[in-house]
């Protein structure tokens, strides 16, 4: 049961650090909101699943799960928003996202 | 097992602080926004491992908030703010 | 790893400080401040204040990051360029108030009594089980009336500076209209962040919550509501100008009150400390909740255009 | 009725976060109090969730976002990141309203799409790979949708898209 939360707890880990990063090296702005909305996702429900086996009542173990939920709501709803506040700020952009990239790592 | 909460927490730390060099880039205000969102879920990641490294249940409520609350600045962002669209740099 | 996430924290929350002061677009500052704040929920929690990390992690994320993007907007409405010329002074200041803060930590006076000793050895007359809400509420309650007052205040002298300015926002927010996604998402989250609020309240009373973070978080719920142009101020503007002084005058009155039975000013019949406790709290968890809220009402606001 | 599942959710809920020790003499006012909010708030609309299909929902919704994860990770951690950007207009079945909404903001947690805009009935997505085939899990994830909402099938019509990549 350990090793499996220590599996569950250092994949979440890991993708936490390929969000962060995609964040650092892709190259417009809707592709970093790919990296950093489906890894950390990802990332967060991992290492919540891999904290599941710790908690010490059904109640606290849901609680985890809710806090889960929340942030999946949150960044999905995040995700649009800034995609399409990007898109706004700049309409004819879009298409051609990826040429005005600033910076290649 | 708490050394191993300890090593995890002290790993998504570092990418966290990573995060900064993007709000400090930019280019965009969009990116400054999303790299304080990755600080968001972060937090929230490292709130829960203190929670059982600290042995501390009541730190899960610490991180139910920004879970909660996380999205209002981005909302506040996207509705609100007026920043220069680009920066020179 | 215990040491090495410490100073990385601390590392950290000065780089992000240091970010804030020197940074040359606004923006970067402010962005650079809300993730201090998420940086200094930790540090709290690394100090065993969960109550102040709780605090912090409701006003950081919900309150003044909204307040400061908001204000942002409002700037670069008006001016397009901030005068930067005037960073000598500031420095001065924060480096004198460096010293002086070094200073006293190391001179601080030796504690002739063990205020935590104290005050765990009266925790059983208080009424409540949590020592932070105890001092806050029944040993300290003093101080808690007083920093509601100053609350209160800084709500009115907003709302009497600005309430042209925000009647003429209102108007134009009328003709904005939703984004449909941000409406349903907020819909649903929003009874959410309300049953939170109660239950950190509610929490108080056993460990960490209480009526101040109650109250952030309500106030950031209210602000989530308003930026989705749900017009809850044209059915709440009474209940507004009611709930900012309500918490304070309960408070008074209650705090009053018990001297009619021959009690000092600000003492609870130890029987019913609880309950007067937990519906202090409560009145001042919407109060400060209003009062915060307000805060933001009054900020006179514009929107992005949208184009659906 | 929408009340009374308000009140069925926000109990649960209460429940969850007190962790048991339940306090009903302010949770019961808490949860009415916070249904009230919920059901002011909530715009009458056809769409209802069928609460039966939500597990299977679920079970779907978590091996696409373990395929998402993985994916944008594989694509990260290429020495160059393996992406080729560009927009995808989505013409959709879902009728206006919580489905089409809900579809737009879980797109952006599936592998490799990003819903941007939504213009009359297309959703107008961005993509990471206009290579890959995006154009079935969207289709898949409305069907799915669809059926969460107990939307009938014969409303779905076959879907057009129309890609427009840059090289």
């Amino acid at each position: 049961m350990i090793y499996l939360q220590y599996l569950l707890v250092g994949a979440g880990c890991l993708f936490f650090i390929v969000g962060t990063l995609g964040l650092l090296r892709f190259p417009d702005t809707f592709t970093r909101i790919h990296a950093i909305t489906k890894a950390d996702n990802l990332g967060l429900g991992l290492l919540m699943l891999g904290l599941l086996p710790s908690t010490e009542s059904l109640p606290q173990a849901l609680k985890l799960i809710l806090i889960w939920l929340l942030v999946l709501a949150a960044s999905a709803t995040a995700s649009y928003l800034i995609a399409h506040y990007v898109k706004a700020q700049s309409p004819d952009a879009l298409p051609h996202a990826d040429t005005t990239s600033e910076e290649q790592d | 097992m708490t050394a191993f909460w300890w090593t995890v927490a002290a790993l998504l730390l570092v990418t966290l602080l990573a995060g900064l060099i993007r709000i400090w880039r930019g280019p965009n205000p969009a990116d400054r926004m999303l790299a304080a969102q990755l600080f968001g879920t972060t937090g929230v990641a490292i709130l829960l491992l203190l929670a059982q490294a600290m042995q501390t249940p009541a730190l899960n409520d610490v991180a139910l908030v920004p879970a909660l609350l996380a999205v209002v600045a981005m909302v506040a962002f996207v509705r609100r703010a007026r920043p220069e669209a680009e920066e020179p740099e | 790893m215990q040491f090495a996430f410490d100073s990385m924290l601390g590392l950290g929350l000065l780089a992000c400080a240091a970010g804030v002061f020197w940074s040359r677009d606004l923006f970067r500052s402010v962005v650079m401040f809300i993730a201090f704040g998420l940086l200094l929920a930790l540090t709290w929690v690394r100090l065993e204040a969960p109550d102040l990390a709780l605090a912090e992690a409701a006003i950081g994320a919900g309150l003044t990051g909204v307040l400061l993007l908001d204000a942002i907007g409002h700037l670069r409405q008006h001016n397009e360029h901030s005068p930067r010329n005037h960073w000598l002074l500031p420095l001065l200041c924060c480096i004198a108030l460096a010293l002086l803060l070094i200073l006293s930590f190391n001179a601080r006076p030796e504690a002739s009594i063990s205020l935590p000793q104290l005050v765990a050895e009266s925790l059983p007359e208080s009424g409540v089980e949590h020592p932070i809400t105890a001092v806050l509420l029944n040993f300290r309650s003093y101080d808690t009336l007083l920093e509601i007052a100053v609350l209160l205040v800084a709500a009115v002298v907003a709302m009497a500076l600005n309430d042209g300015l925000a009647a003429a926002a209102r108007t134009s927010t009328e003709q904005s209209n939703r984004d449909p996604v941000l409406a349903g998402f907020t819909s649903r989250l929003a009874p959410v962040i309300l049953l939170v609020a109660i239950y950190v309240l509610w929490a108080g009373s056993y460990m960490p919550g209480g009526a101040f973070q109650g109250g952030a978080i309500l106030a950031a719920g209210l602000v989530l509501l308003k930026l989705a142009d749900f017009h809850i101020e044209r059915y709440a503007e009474s209940l507004l100008r009611l709930g900012l002084a309500f918490g304070f005058l309960v408070f008074l009155a209650v705090a009053t009150s018990v001297m009619i039975g021959g009690r000092p000013f600000l003492t609870y019949p130890e029987a019913f400390a609880g309950q007067f406790i937990l519906f202090i709290e409560a009145v001042l968890t919407f109060s400060i909740g209003l009062i915060l809220f307000s805060l933001f009402n009054q900020s006179p606001g514009q929107e992005v255009p949208h184009d659906n | 009725m929408h009340f009374f599942v308000s009140v069925l959710l926000t109990g649960s809920l209460w429940w969850i976060l007190t962790e048991g020790a339940q306090a009903w003499w302010i949770g019961g006012p808490a949860v009415l109090l916070a249904s009230y909010v919920a059901t002011r708030l909530h715009h009458p609309d056809s769409q209802r969730i069928n609460w039966l299909q939500v597990p299977l929902f679920a079970l779907f919704f978590l091996a696409q976002s373990l395929k998402a994860g993985v994916d944008v990770a594989v694509r990260t951690l290429r020495i160059r990141p393996a992406i080729n950007p560009g927009t995808l207009y989505y013409r959709t079945s879902l009728p206006p309203g919580t489905a089409r909404y809900l579809f737009g903001s879980i797109v952006g947690l599936f592998p490799g799409t990003l819903c941007t805009d939504f213009d009359h009935d297309q959703v107008i997505l961005h993509v990471l790979d206009t290579n890959a085939d995006i154009a079935m899990d969207c289709r898949r994830l409305e069907r799915r949708i669809a059926r969460l909402f107990s939307l009938p099938p014969a409303a779905i019509p076959p879907t057009s898209l129309n890609k427009e990549a840059q090289s």
